[in-house]
């Protein structure tokens, strides 16, 4: 450390800018941790956290694209779950469609029964915050045929969907021409 | 595609195991990044395998699912409301109330008392939201902190019960706590469960695991444990003279601020003004602190705990990726697998999985919750059929108690860690009481809870209401009584600075473990000896788990994790 | 010749924008507005509030007028508001004369008439027949969700009115739960469409169109003001994690776990009310370098806190960074003013 | 369900003053008072 005894002022332009940059009076050993094998680390956390925030954002900002605001406030807590057999087409986990119309995940969406919603609005009594339950159901069911025509959905997905049932009238022509 | 959801699973426990054993030093939010990447490209290759280049390109969509944005946004609502309330002074009139509250009848201990229990009474989305706030209060208490009224092993205790129940306030908390994630589940039958079928029962295991936790405490970390808390003890002179308190003031914006505060919750968890998300409501109390106590926007940043935040969102991503690829199922099958070993059946399972989360500790209860209540809705009625509606709501009562109080004792940045740093300890040296109370006193206490009396409420036409508060007055005692003797007793084995001293805790452990694994399978089979038995012995192998996981010599082994082999 | 140094050196002005606290708010705030057409009414409140509340602050040190202009303008606005609001409400009570609905279909001139309506996934285009006063045939023009006009009881409301030959209520309200807003939409369109047909059917004046476009448009409703508020959530914590990520060296504050071990092992422990290494590495994560650069006179090095960071941190680390980065900043901006006085 | 929790209230009032090293009989009381005070306050935040 050759500027130990000429101490500069904070802030105050250094001449040499080869030197490390580090404050008077403070020895360079202190700035590094003696785990040395965390050093690799440094920028690997910025970029994790980075990847945490934008995965944090994009969830937040998807269905705000998509028209379908309501999504993100769901509690998922579940209580829609209460309809049970008032659910005229016996959809079970409402929950689960309302996060995949959250993040256009048309396979979690197909799965649980999201084609066969009529839209009656029975669920919309359980929820807590009677969000409009039908509204979402509907746009990610216009999400889906679109994606269905465009041909992003694996067409395993929709036989399946086809030979167990989950698909109502309203789109059942659709999911058949698309697997035809 | 079978072994994917084996292989993920394996990827995701031996990523977590290495890092609470300090293999891998980074940053929880890293590893369970890494974790999901390296879930994923797994995956990737098994999908594009099976399905084609489709199913791969859908799959960032299914591990996005992971994320719940609720309790993020509610937790990050909760912290701008904490963070305006300390830059106004909010806390400074807080003292003021203290103060005034010790003058009364209640006096100091009334007050400690209550100030520990505090953060379940306001029951708000996190424990770190109070425990940030309060933390540096309880230390002025001592005699570093300047009023020197306790002493050293009594700041301890008192410091390591409060965090205790901050950190498990997150479950009966109704707004955004993770308790919700199982009401909602138990609302398939109970059809009024989402009004807070699981909030009665936790909240009366956490007030007498704060207790035991403080009793813990006292007996035994510090006697395991003598060299691992910094804190100073007054000076005998010093002590003798009482200290002249200073007088505190508080701003007259603290008040406002303090109101605004308790009207902003009250508003989000009794809902006057119609259903309103609980975001709404703290966002604009806290605009309206800006505004009305003068405080700037940074004093809202300032309030922002970073580490749950993200630490949440990392593994909600975890979660998501490992359950696109199949995850938990395998979990579901491997815990389906361990019912048909003879001496474990389905109590013995269900003991275990009861104490999953205290085995394995995240920095957040809810990343696994958040995956795990769903396998345990499994063996209910929707699937395996092993419970029926009522023995599921008991199990989820045993179930999230546990798992809300795991960031706790969690070495990857809980709850509990604030509450070590602030009594000057090591790493790790609350983590025996905090596991202890979770496994032997609030995981039976709510499950005899959740039987006797919530079950007979929520299903009015019981008639035998009178009699089941007795019964709970009973176990309560019981179970409370049990355990004490046995801390207690261990704590008169001790001698100091003996190696013998981890041994006789392990069998605290194991026999708290098998206790209340079996009091477990009472609440859910009634008197069957073989269901009982079986339950004692899967919490006997919980146990074991969780006492062979509470750090031996805490020094050793933190210095050599935290400095490396070179120093 | 110098060029300005916008001019001179985009990318790098652009960049020293995007790392002042204040531009980024204001690009969210953009950015939450191209969203989000419906909340726009409250950013546009908001932005008020911010400027009344900071220029009311110039003016009481400075003695600047932009407090009063900001008034007269606001003062002008609700005048505008005013004047519209009036001319609106007269217009209302005259078209309730004039009503198309129920038995007012006999005002309507034969022809054929398209209409509009605002459905549940955009506009709906309606084509209305009508012969003898009785709407004889009604036609979708064009609507983005032809399913929900195809199998939600939008047929049978039709067949019910082409039945009457008027524009009636739905006789079973039960029976459109669910659909209700692709319903309105609908109604709404035959509505207007059904008004064209009307002689001299009152009309709002240009002025209180435009006016009503340009400063209220669509009031927010809830589901706006509630994903507002998870949106402010989700942009502060984006906010508090971009500060140090954007700042070179600053990085590992963000790992902070908040666990104080570090304040244990201190010398120094707590000045001005800052919890000592804790609080430096807080401070650098709001970005508030100049405030750590203070509060360094008290670090005394001993690079304690190091051993004792589960994650690494310590406060020489961080107090170095910090000072890079105000170093940084004062550089910068040095050179801002250089180019300026020459 | 209050009688439930003031009981436990008290309980837990009497362990926590006994683990603070607060051995006299006044200051049981106190903490047992207190422990009253924190367990109504609790089952007063329940749903009913």
């Amino acid at each position: 450390m050759s500027d130990k005894k000429e101490t500069p002022k904070i802030g105050e332009k250094r001449k040499d800018s080869n030197q490390p940059l580090i404050l008077p009076g403070i020895h360079r050993y202190q700035f590094f941790t003696n785990l040395k094998d965390r050093g690799w680390t440094i920028n690997l956390d910025r970029v994790a956290l980075f990847g945490i925030v934008a995965a944090m954002l994009s969830v937040v900002i998807k269905p705000l694209l998509r028209w379908n605001p309501a999504t993100i406030y769901c509690y998922e807590c579940r209580a829609c779950y209460a309809t049970q057999d008032r659910c005229p087409v016996g959809i079970t986990l409402q929950a689960e469609l309302v996060v995949a119309a959250r993040v256009l995940d048309y396979d979690r969406f197909i799965r649980n029964g999201g084609l066969k919603c009529i839209r009656c609005g029975n669920c919309q009594s359980y929820c807590v915050q009677y969000l409009p339950l039908p509204e979402m159901f509907s746009v990610m069911q216009q999400e889906t045929r679109r994606a269905m025509v465009n041909g992003v959905i694996p067409k395993d997905i929709l036989r399946r969907a086809l030979s167990q049932g989950l698909v109502g009238k309203e789109y059942i022509d659709d999911v058949a021409k698309t697997v035809a | 595609m079978e072994y994917l959801g084996y292989i993920n699973l394996g990827i995701f426990l031996a990523l977590m195991l290495s890092t609470l054993f300090g293999y891998i030093r980074t940053p929880v939010q890293t590893v369970l990044v890494i974790s999901t990447i390296l879930c994923l490209i797994v995956g990737a290759i098994f999908k594009y395998a099976a399905y084609g280049i489709d199913a791969v390109l859908l799959m960032p969509n299914e591990f996005l699912g992971g994320i719940i944005l609720h309790p993020i946004t509610a937790l990050l609502t909760g912290l701008f409301l904490a963070g305006g309330l300390k830059a106004s002074g909010g806390f400074d009139a807080l003292k003021v109330l203290l103060r005034f509250l010790r003058r009364s009848p209640i006096g100091l201990v009334g007050t400690l008392v209550i100030l520990i229990n505090l953060p379940v009474i306001s029951s708000l989305p996190c424990g770190r939201i109070l425990a940030a706030a309060l933390l540096p209060l309880l230390f002025t208490f001592g005699f570093e902190g300047g009023l020197g009224i306790l002493t050293k092993s009594q700041l301890i205790v008192l410091i390591g019960a409060f965090t205790r129940n901050a950190m498990g306030s997150c479950g009966p908390s109704p707004i955004g706590g993770v308790g919700q994630i199982a009401e909602g589940f138990l609302g398939s039958f109970f059809a009024t469960a989402s009004d807070g079928i699981l909030r009665a029962p936790q909240a009366f295991s956490l007030m007498l695991g704060t207790a035991v936790v403080a009793l813990f405490l006292k007996l035994i970390s510090q006697k395991i444990y003598p060299n691992d808390v910094s804190l100073r003890e007054a000076p005998d002179a010093m002590a003798a003279q009482k200290f002249a308190e200073p007088e505190i003031k508080a701003p007259i914006e603290g008040y406002l601020a303090l109101v605004i505060f308790v009207i902003s919750l009250l508003t989000a968890i009794f809902q006057p003004l119609g259903k309103m998300p609980v975001q709404s409501v703290l966002v604009a109390g806290a605009l309206l602190m800006v505004i009305v106590c003068r405080i700037r926007l940074n004093d809202l940043l300032e309030g922002i705990i970073l580490l749950p935040v993200t630490a949440m969102a990392a593994g909600f991503l975890a979660a998501g990726a490992l359950a696109a690829t199949d995850g938990f199922k395998a979990l579901g099958q491997i815990l389906n697998s361990l019912v048909g070993v003879q001496f474990l059946g389905v109590a013995g399972m269900l003991a275990i999985f009861v104490q999953f989360q205290t085995i394995l500790p995240l920095s957040c209860a809810r990343i696994l919750t958040a995956a795990l209540v769903p396998v345990l809705y499994l063996f209910g009625p929707a699937q395996f059929d092993f419970l029926n509606w009522s023995q599921l709501a008991i199990v989820m009562a045993a179930y999230i108690i546990n798992a809300t109080t795991s960031c706790g004792p969690s070495p990857l940045g809980g709850g509990g860690m604030m509450g070590e740093g602030t009594m000057r300890a090591e790493t790790g040296f609350i983590k025996g009481a905090y596991t202890f109370a979770s496994m032997a006193i609030m995981a039976p206490m709510a499950a005899i809870f959740m039987k006797f009396l919530n079950l007979s409420i929520f299903q009015p036409s019981d008639p035998r209401f009178l009699q089941d508060i007795k019964m709970i007055a009973a176990f309560a005692i019981l179970i409370a009584g049990v355990n004490i003797l046995l801390l207690v007793a261990g704590s008169k084995l001790f001698n100091k600075e003996s190696p013998n001293n981890y041994y006789i805790q392990v069998f605290g452990f194991l026999l708290g473990g098998s206790i209340s694994g079996a009091i477990l399978a009472f609440a859910v089979f009634e008197i069957d000896a073989v269901k009982i038995a079986q339950g004692a012995v899967g919490g006997f192998i919980a146990a074991a788990l969780i006492g062979f996981m509470v750090p031996r010599s805490l020094s050793k082994r933190m210095t050599s994790t935290l400095s490396g082999p070179e120093l | 010749m110098t060029l300005p140094r916008p001019l001179r050196d985009p990318l790098g002005f652009l960049w020293s924008a995007f790392n002042i606290r204040e531009v980024r708010l204001v690009l969210y705030a953009l950015i939450v507005a191209a969203l989000f057409p419906s909340s726009r009414y409250i950013l546009f409140v908001i932005i008020g509030i911010t400027l009344a509340i900071v220029w009311f602050k110039n003016y009481r040190k400075t003695g600047s007028r932009k407090i009063l202009y900001f008034f007269g303008a606001v003062l002008l606005i609700k005048l505008g508001y005013f004047i519209s609001y009036y001319d609106v409400t007269s217009v209302d009570e005259a078209r309730i004369i004039k009503r198309p609905w129920g038995a007012g279909i006999s005002q309507v001139l034969d022809g054929k008439y398209v209409g509009e309506g605002q459905g549940f996934r955009g506009p709906i285009k309606t084509e209305v027949e009508v012969k003898n006063n009785r709407i004889v045939s009604i036609k979708t023009l064009e609507y983005s969700d032809l399913i929900s006009v195809k199998d939600n009881q939008i047929p049978v409301f039709q067949r019910e009115i082409l039945e009457k030959g008027m524009l009636v209520r739905p006789s079973e309200p039960e029976m459109f739960r669910g659909a209700t807003e692709t319903l309105t939409g609908y109604v709404n369109a035959i509505a207007s469409a059904l008004a064209k047909g009307i002689p001299d059917f009152p009309e709002y004046s240009v002025s209180s169109k435009v006016f009503l476009e340009t400063f209220f448009g669509k009031a927010p409703d809830r589901v706006t003001i509630n994903a507002l508020a998870i949106l402010f959530a989700a942009f502060m914590v984006f906010e508090y994690a971009l500060q140090s990520m954007l700042t070179p060296g600053t990085g590992r504050s963000i790992n902070c776990y908040n666990c104080a071990s570090c304040v244990g092992v201190c010398p120094v422990k707590e000045v001005e009310g800052v919890q000592m290494p804790m609080g430096l590495v807080l401070l650098t994560r709001l970005g508030d370098y100049d405030r750590v650069m203070e509060l360094s006179k008290y670090c005394v090095g001993c690079g304690r806190c190091a051993t004792k960071c589960p994650i690494g941190n310590s406060g020489p680390l961080v107090i170095s960074a910090a000072f890079q980065a105000a170093r940084q900043k004062k550089l910068e901006q040095g050179i801002g003013s250089e180019k300026e006085t020459a | 369900m209050w009688i439930v929790f003031a009981f436990v209230g008290i309980l837990s009032g009497v362990i926590i003053a006994w683990a603070l090293d607060m051995n006299s009989p006044k200051e049981i009381f106190q903490g047992a008072l207190g422990g009253l005070i924190a367990g109504i306050l609790m089952s007063a935040m329940l749903p009913h």
